[in-house]
């Protein structure tokens, strides 16, 4: 390719993103799903492709960036939000994306995590959670169920698990959003909405892994469950599930339940709560039925909010002291203060 | 009654006081006066770790020690000629270091019977005999700044508060300083609250006449200006001037400046200082902790800014495990260390020289990083700046020592011409169009990598933490290559010893002892030598500033003398390295107080070692 | 005293807890308040002075455990709940109490308090918010409100403060209180409660930092305003506040407002949204008013639940154990596997 | 056709495969055979970063090295004398390695032009003349087990899965080993599996009547039990041993034990491991990162547990902040440190020793602490104890260095005599009732200062990480008192050469080379150095098992030789600190390659300095 000119020109495709690199994850790994489809939505969305910066912790899933052929840091474990502001506040231009871990950016990385939100950078999170650590080869993560039984909890995990959606809520984001490694045209479409978004968008994708913690989301993801127990949030639709579209989310007071609709009667669609990506309460509600059995899995936007971008505030100072004080004078500024001379 | 004027060549003052009497203030504007002058001087703050402990405590005592000259000076000197002691706790806390037969200027009026309590003195020393051998001048500075602001209207808190001023008035007659620039840094500082400048500006006026009308004074000095070096002067804070050395070397490579960083005590000034340049599109980042901080500035680094991340000691600690990541994927970064009294949290506002081992051993694997350290306030522009230059030109992290001591104090300093200072060329890819960039390939002569930032176009390539193969940098893990990697990170840092420059020795140039000093103690070596040299003592000394590498011809340096000495506010860290790279046994003089040395302690120590 | 007997026995009081070390904060400073605060419920608790312990990381209120005579450890930076933690683990019988700022534990800290928080290891934690870092001086902290101008932000911060009680329930706090440092019956309550809760309970107590951000917190505290801006609340009982007792707080979908009652009729006491410490929605809605100039602030119990501890589950394992495999033999845990002899 | 049974004396054997061949499983399961025949033996897994790379790539092999002899033995071998290669990418990256004549069994279905171009062969190896110089046995294992299967209705997958246990039984009958442990092993492991238990013993069975039967094998082999020292024995791997060693510990001294940890690769062993043990009231703490988990410790410490936390370089890297509070509060703390290959990420599943100046200086301030270093899977045991005995004993926080190689690795094991093992008497306070508690006052003998646990009633008190008064343990900023404390620290720690072995030197006592080692390079040197011994070089060998302090007579020692070398995984972190101690000049072998030295790269070495 011409070197030194922007690729916009050109109509990039798939396989401009897919590095020299050997993928080394294991077959089937839900990773594979996550990879093919960011490298198809990347050509798509308009940006040169030298623009594009995928910085990752350590994990199986952090080995992301190497088959990206796109700038990528491949960082420490749990830094990655952090070398990540790094990046998008020394050059706002790029388009900066996250990929980690549950652990990475939940255990170790939590404090990262949780001030990237806060911030608002606008960089975009792929949190690939598989409830495990899959590269240390299988100890519980921060989002394994209370109970689990693992190599390090062979009697059981015994603290409640992080809710990704409801930690970020917490951490005040801008933009919340699920999706499922099986799932690849949702996830086109939700990867293509977190880009869209002004602000750090969240996007948490549950992601199988097939060695260590196989079947972890077969209920939202075989082909005869997935329907009764996927819930695909639409903004401004009422929240319908099920094979046959007869189910929906009912609020009672606080308490979200499961109601069936059409035949039996009872309840019509006019009873079902009604998705507002913008409502914060909505959203919260709806991150809490994470790890309910009685409820199912809410995908898509769950949240989305306007806020002021930290990157931009920060060159708005910028502009502003060159208003105030002049464009920065070196020899100026070391002679501030009382000066005298010697001969 | 007539006053005498005397002439003299050195004075060192101490300001002491309570917390909240605004002893740092006081001595600030003292050296700005004093600067302004022209005599050479070097200051050292003291301040207790607590903000503002219980009013007239021992725990509550701040200083300010000020050492100005005619002549060159190195330290901020040892043992006050002058105390001023706003309280009983003051006077107790500092008497102990004050000349014999020195000057103690007391506030009277706080030597209440509690205040004596507070200070555990059983009588009041101002009565007993306990001062005999001293010069004491009892003012009651309370009372005479609230005649001084009588008819302001304004409450007597603010008119107490004023009583700093009047210490300085009567300060500025004694030694003949000009009340100008103070009287206009208050009309600045309190632009907005005219009453307080007035109130302010009255209490100096009346401390001045105070001394030229009091009876009690009898004699005024004058310390005429030093013959420095020729040039443009200001003064300058160690931690002002690493943050001017930042921004310098930001222009000079025409890099924007990043700075990451986690407020800890006694570096925080650094980044109080680089974010009030927003002009010069510094962008710095107050991050959620230090490893946020420096994690953001490798990110920036990649970016392509020039990335910077300051500390302390505790601070450091916790970056170290991305100290190596950015010495695995070869970025430029500058670290800087601000060290203070450790282990642990320690003596978070004392000053230490313990960190050495930290900055060169303190990773895991093999990490090797170039260390260079400040050897005064003014030096830190220059350290920084350099740390700057090693950082782009060899593409490698570099650690920047320097010390509470250094960053709190302040000292003349010659402003430089930009166009004097030398111009940085980033390592930026050279290749043109069509040659294919390899990350990992290196310039022969530094062994720098090549630097490409995202953003440009064909050049997409990925870097991290696993081992790089040798010129792709894709992750490998063959053996040979591993061991290939390991040792050409080991070898550039080594020829960064290129670009350092040779020693030089101060007084005589082989004999009987040699000092070695690295860092801060730099001061009290030197003013140390002054005096021996007069006594007639084959001593020279010899300052290091780059610890990592050493000077080439260093080996050949040590030969040239009998004995070495090197006095370390540590437990003998650079003695361990010498005694390491060239089996030669130095002398030690280590003391850990959380304080500089004293210009007699490495005296006696020479004096003992030459007998 | 004499040694080697608990205290049960004596009637513990005030100046038990009182250590002979010099208090050291800056005179007027908000943290005395919680100490003499602290000091005067330790005694009633029925707890053995010796089983007290008093941790913190670093700032001006974490100096704390110097001037209790309980035992306490002064830990670093941050830390503070991962050392409690262990002390926990350890010794359970231990009443354990983590006292840290807003720095502390929202910025360094951060992981380890959303972490500690979802364990629910069975400690208390104080968190006293000024909103300002005060030991290094007045650094913004990750409390200050966005543009607030401090010595490293002189143009104005940039960040988006995070909401302590909506951090804690995204982190799935089973325990959300906030007093103030200038109600000290109310934080002595508030303090009781939170000792009561089986599980981390998590308080938030404003505290005016008189030198670095002094004035912070005068819509809560100044006599005159204090009534029409805070909001205290009550399980069971309506939220109503105001000088008069005739505001309350209204619900308009999801929307909280203020409204008048009383008098003018429009709304009535009916109107009200009335508290309830165990709705994890209450609770969302009620942390979203903090940093609101047009709602009150609210003090009190935000949220309680039940859930299970960590070290008891953990205690439970090694009981289990015990039951399972017998109690632990040193010689045959060594043995264990294929063995065979050398003559 | 009859067979040959030939008697050997020593034999290494390395299984590679594809990363889901069970490579590892293999190799322990010969291993478990090999050591209850009684033989000496020694093993070095090494396997990839990756889980999984894809399947029959060279990235994704995955291998297994046992070394076993009738003699005692110190490495897992140089050069394996059988290589069993699952597939053309395990053949490719081993082969180089085997020895000349050697003997190499390949399952040859998996030598499909598929996996052969992914091996990047050109042409298959099997049939073109490259593998002339070896004994090549060619079995096509997977249609062999599919034989053995054919009646039990199980999945082709399932019965390929089971080919690694055929390679096993053909290796049984090589070398005569027996079969019934790895069948009672099979039945446990897959108790729930009835099929998976029967498919696996007949494919076992399967290769071993293969060997018998076949024409193609013509030899095996007996390796005679080892005259090792009486006793009970077992096979340990180095992370077990860490993990019994702490429990030990724990069960002497009568603490509980706790153990903060976060899982990295390759400690999480020791993590795994010890969850095992809630029956010993063992409480392991899966913390949210490596801080978490050295604090979450230190609180244990505080209360009065026997407070341990693991990790890897990197993990040692976040914790050395919170090592520098456990040293200011003097509490009793195991960190054990799992080298592997750096800097940053760097080699995470290689081996390694380059953590010894981390171990050493890589804290902020004087913070010293005794290190530990673990010579081989079996002493991790002793070294994970006494480095709890020492904690406990001088109130420190005490480093164990072992690394991937003796962590993984696995050897024979005699298993102590709890009775034999030493009581530990931890430190705690011992005065009476009245008597006042000081919680910084000071064992004379050990400098210690007492431990008190909170639940003590009358004892309260503070610690922290401020500097802390002489004996009161109040925070103190005063000078004199900071120098004290901080020498006092250092000497803590000094003292523990007391309890530190004299010195032992195998080989000869004085002459031409002395071999000095630490940590996991002590195999290497041993078996170069009995080798040596046999060809008549005037060479000893002295082990270090504690870095620091160094033990008292080694300076005597080191005088009693012409040369010194000193081999080490890193670029020469002891040398150094032997050239700063001792102001010697030792000679360095320093290959940082991720792997265990090579008996015949010591012997090399030592052959080239003593010519
Ligand atoms: C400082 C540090 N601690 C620990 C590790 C070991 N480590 C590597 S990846 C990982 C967790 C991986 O889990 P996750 O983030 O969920 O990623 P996954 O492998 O499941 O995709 C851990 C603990 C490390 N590399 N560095
Ligand atoms: C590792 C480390 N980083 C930084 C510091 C410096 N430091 C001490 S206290 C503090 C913040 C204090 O703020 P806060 O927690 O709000 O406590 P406050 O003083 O306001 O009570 C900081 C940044 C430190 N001691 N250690
Ligand atoms: S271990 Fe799990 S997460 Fe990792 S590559 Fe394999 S399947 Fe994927
Ligand atoms: S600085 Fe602020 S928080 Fe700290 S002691 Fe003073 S008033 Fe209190
Ligand atoms: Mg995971
Ligand atoms: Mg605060």
């Amino acid at each position: 390719m011409a070197k030194n000119e922007t690729t916009m020109e050109k109509q990039l495709t798939r396989m401009d993103f897919a590095s020299d690199q050997v993928v080394k994850w294991c077959p089937g790994c839900g990773d594979y799903s996550i990879l093919a489809q960011v490298q198809k939505v990347f050509p798509t969305l308009g940006i040169p492709k030298e623009n594009y910066v995928v910085i990752s912790g350590i994990g199986c899933s952090s080995r992301f960036p190497y088959y990206m052929d796109t700038y990528g840091f491949h960082g420490i474990h749990g830094r990655a939000a952090a070398i990540a502001t790094g990046v998008k506040l020394a050059n706002p231009e790029l388009s900066v994306w996250i990929v980690t871990g549950d652990g990475d950016s939940m255990s170790i990385g939590g404090n990262h995590f949780i001030h990237l939100l806060r911030r608002n950078v606008d960089v975009n999170i792929l949190l690939f959670n598989n409830r495990i650590y899959g590269l240390t080869k299988g100890q519980y993560s921060p989002t394994s169920p209370l109970g689990k039984v693992t190599k390090s909890t062979p009697m059981g995990s015994l603290d409640h698990p992080f809710n990704p959606p409801a930690l970020a809520l917490g951490a005040d984001a801008s933009f919340v959003a699920r999706t499922i490694d099986k799932e690849p045209k949702h996830m086109q479409e939700i990867i293509k909405r977190s880009h869209k978004h002004h602000g750090t968008s969240f996007l948490e994708i549950y992601q199988n892994c097939l060695i260590f913690n196989d079947g972890e989301f077969d209920r939202y993801t075989d082909k005869d469950k997935k329907a009764d127990n996927v819930l695909t949030l639409e903004h401004g639709k009422p929240m319908i599930f099920g094979k046959n579209k007869d189910k929906g989310i009912h609020l009672a007071g606080n308490n979200p339940r499961v109601v069936s609709i059409g035949a039996e009667g009872q309840w019509s669609v006019d009873d079902l709560l009604v998705h507002d990506e913008h409502d914060w309460i909505i959203a919260s509600i709806l991150s809490h039925f994470t790890y309910r059995e009685d409820l199912p899995t809410p995908i898509g936007v769950l949240y989305a909010k306007a806020q002021s971008v930290y990157e931009e505030l920060l060159d708005d100072q910028c502009h502003q002291a060159v208003k105030l004080y002049g464009k920065g004078d070196l020899q100026k500024l070391m002679s501030e203060g009382d000066t005298w001379v010697v001969k | 009654m007539p006053k005498t004027l005397k002439h003299i060549d050195d004075v060192t003052i101490r300001f002491a006081g309570d917390s909240g009497d605004g002893m740092q203030l006081t001595g600030d504007r003292f050296t700005s006066a004093t600067a302004i002058i022209g005599n050479d001087l070097s200051t050292l703050p003291d301040y207790p770790a607590e903000i503002r402990a219980p009013a007239g405590s021992l725990a509550g005592v701040s200083a300010f020690q000020l050492h100005f000259s005619s002549q060159e000076i190195f330290s901020p000197g040892d043992n006050p000629d002058v105390l001023v002691a706003m309280n009983p706790a003051a006077l107790k806390v500092h008497l102990k270091e004050l000349t014999r037969g020195g000057i103690i200027i007391v506030n009277t009026a706080s030597f209440t019977a509690k205040n004596l309590k507070l200070a555990q003195y059983e009588t009041n020393p101002l009565d007993d005999k306990s001062l005999r051998d001293y010069v004491v001048y009892p003012v009651d500075m309370s009372r005479l700044v609230a005649h001084a602001c009588e008819d302001m209207g304004i409450t007597t808190k603010t008119v107490e508060r004023t009583k700093n001023m009047f210490a300085l008035g009567v300060l500025y007659w004694m030694y003949n300083r000009p009340m100008d620039t103070t009287i206009k840094w208050l009309k600045q500082k309190f632009a907005k609250k005219p009453e307080i400048v007035e109130a302010n500006t009255r209490a100096l006026q009346a401390g001045f006449n105070y001394g030229s009308t009091n009876r009690i004074f009898t004699t005024n000095y004058k310390v005429d200006a030093a013959k420095l070096n020729p040039g443009t002067y200001r003064n300058i804070s160690g931690n002002q001037a690493t943050a001017l050395g930042l921004v310098a070397a930001s222009v000079r490579a025409n890099l924007p400046l990043f700075y990451g960083s986690y407020p800890i005590t006694p570096a925080s000034d650094i980044l109080h200082h680089l974010a009030g340049f927003r002009n010069f599109k510094v962008k710095t980042f107050q991050a959620e902790d230090e490893i946020a901080g420096i994690t953001s500035a490798i990110g920036a680094a990649f970016a392509g800014s020039l990335a910077a991340t300051g500390t302390s000691g505790p601070g450091v600690a916790l970056k170290t495990e991305a100290m190596g990541l950015a010495v695995m994927t070869e970025l430029p970064l500058v670290i800087v260390n601000v060290q203070r009294g450790g282990p642990a949290t320690g003596l978070p506002t004392k000053t230490e020289q313990a960190d050495l081992f930290q900055a060169l051993y303190g990773r895991n694997g093999e990490a090797p990083i170039p260390v260079i350290s400040a050897r005064s306030p003014g030096d830190c522009f220059a350290a920084a700046f350099e740390a700057a230059q090693v950082a782009l030109k060899y593409m490698t992290p570099v650690m920047v020592l320097t010390d509470g001591y250094v960053g709190n104090g302040s000292e003349p300093w010659i402003i430089p011409n930009v166009a004097d200072l030398p111009e940085i060329k980033p390592n930026f890819f050279q290749g043109d169009e069509d040659e294919a960039f390899l990350p990992y390939k290196r310039n022969p002569d530094t062994l720098a990598r090549d630097w490409v930032a995202p953003g440009t176009p064909g050049r997409e390539h990925r870097i991290g933490g696993l081992e790089k193969e040798d010129g792709s940098g894709n992750v490998n893990y063959d053996p040979e290559n591993h061991h290939k990697m390991v040792t050409l990170r080991d070898e550039k840092i080594k020829r960064v010893v290129e670009d350092i420059r040779p020693c030089r020795i101060i007084g005589e140039q082989e004999g009987d002892l040699l000092i070695l000093t690295w860092g801060s103690t730099r001061g009290a070596a030197r003013a140390a030598l002054q005096k021996l040299l007069k006594e007639g003592k084959s001593v020279g000394h010899m300052h290091l500033r780059w610890l990592n590498p050493l000077p080439q011809d260093l080996g050949g340096i040590l030969d040239k003398f009998e004995k070495i000495l090197i006095p370390e506010i540590n437990l003998g860290q650079l003695a361990q390295i010498i005694r390491a790279r060239y089996l030669k046994e130095p002398h030690q003089l280590n003391l850990v107080r959380g304080r500089p040395f004293l210009t007699r302690e490495i005296m006696d120590k020479v004096n003992e070692l030459t007998g």
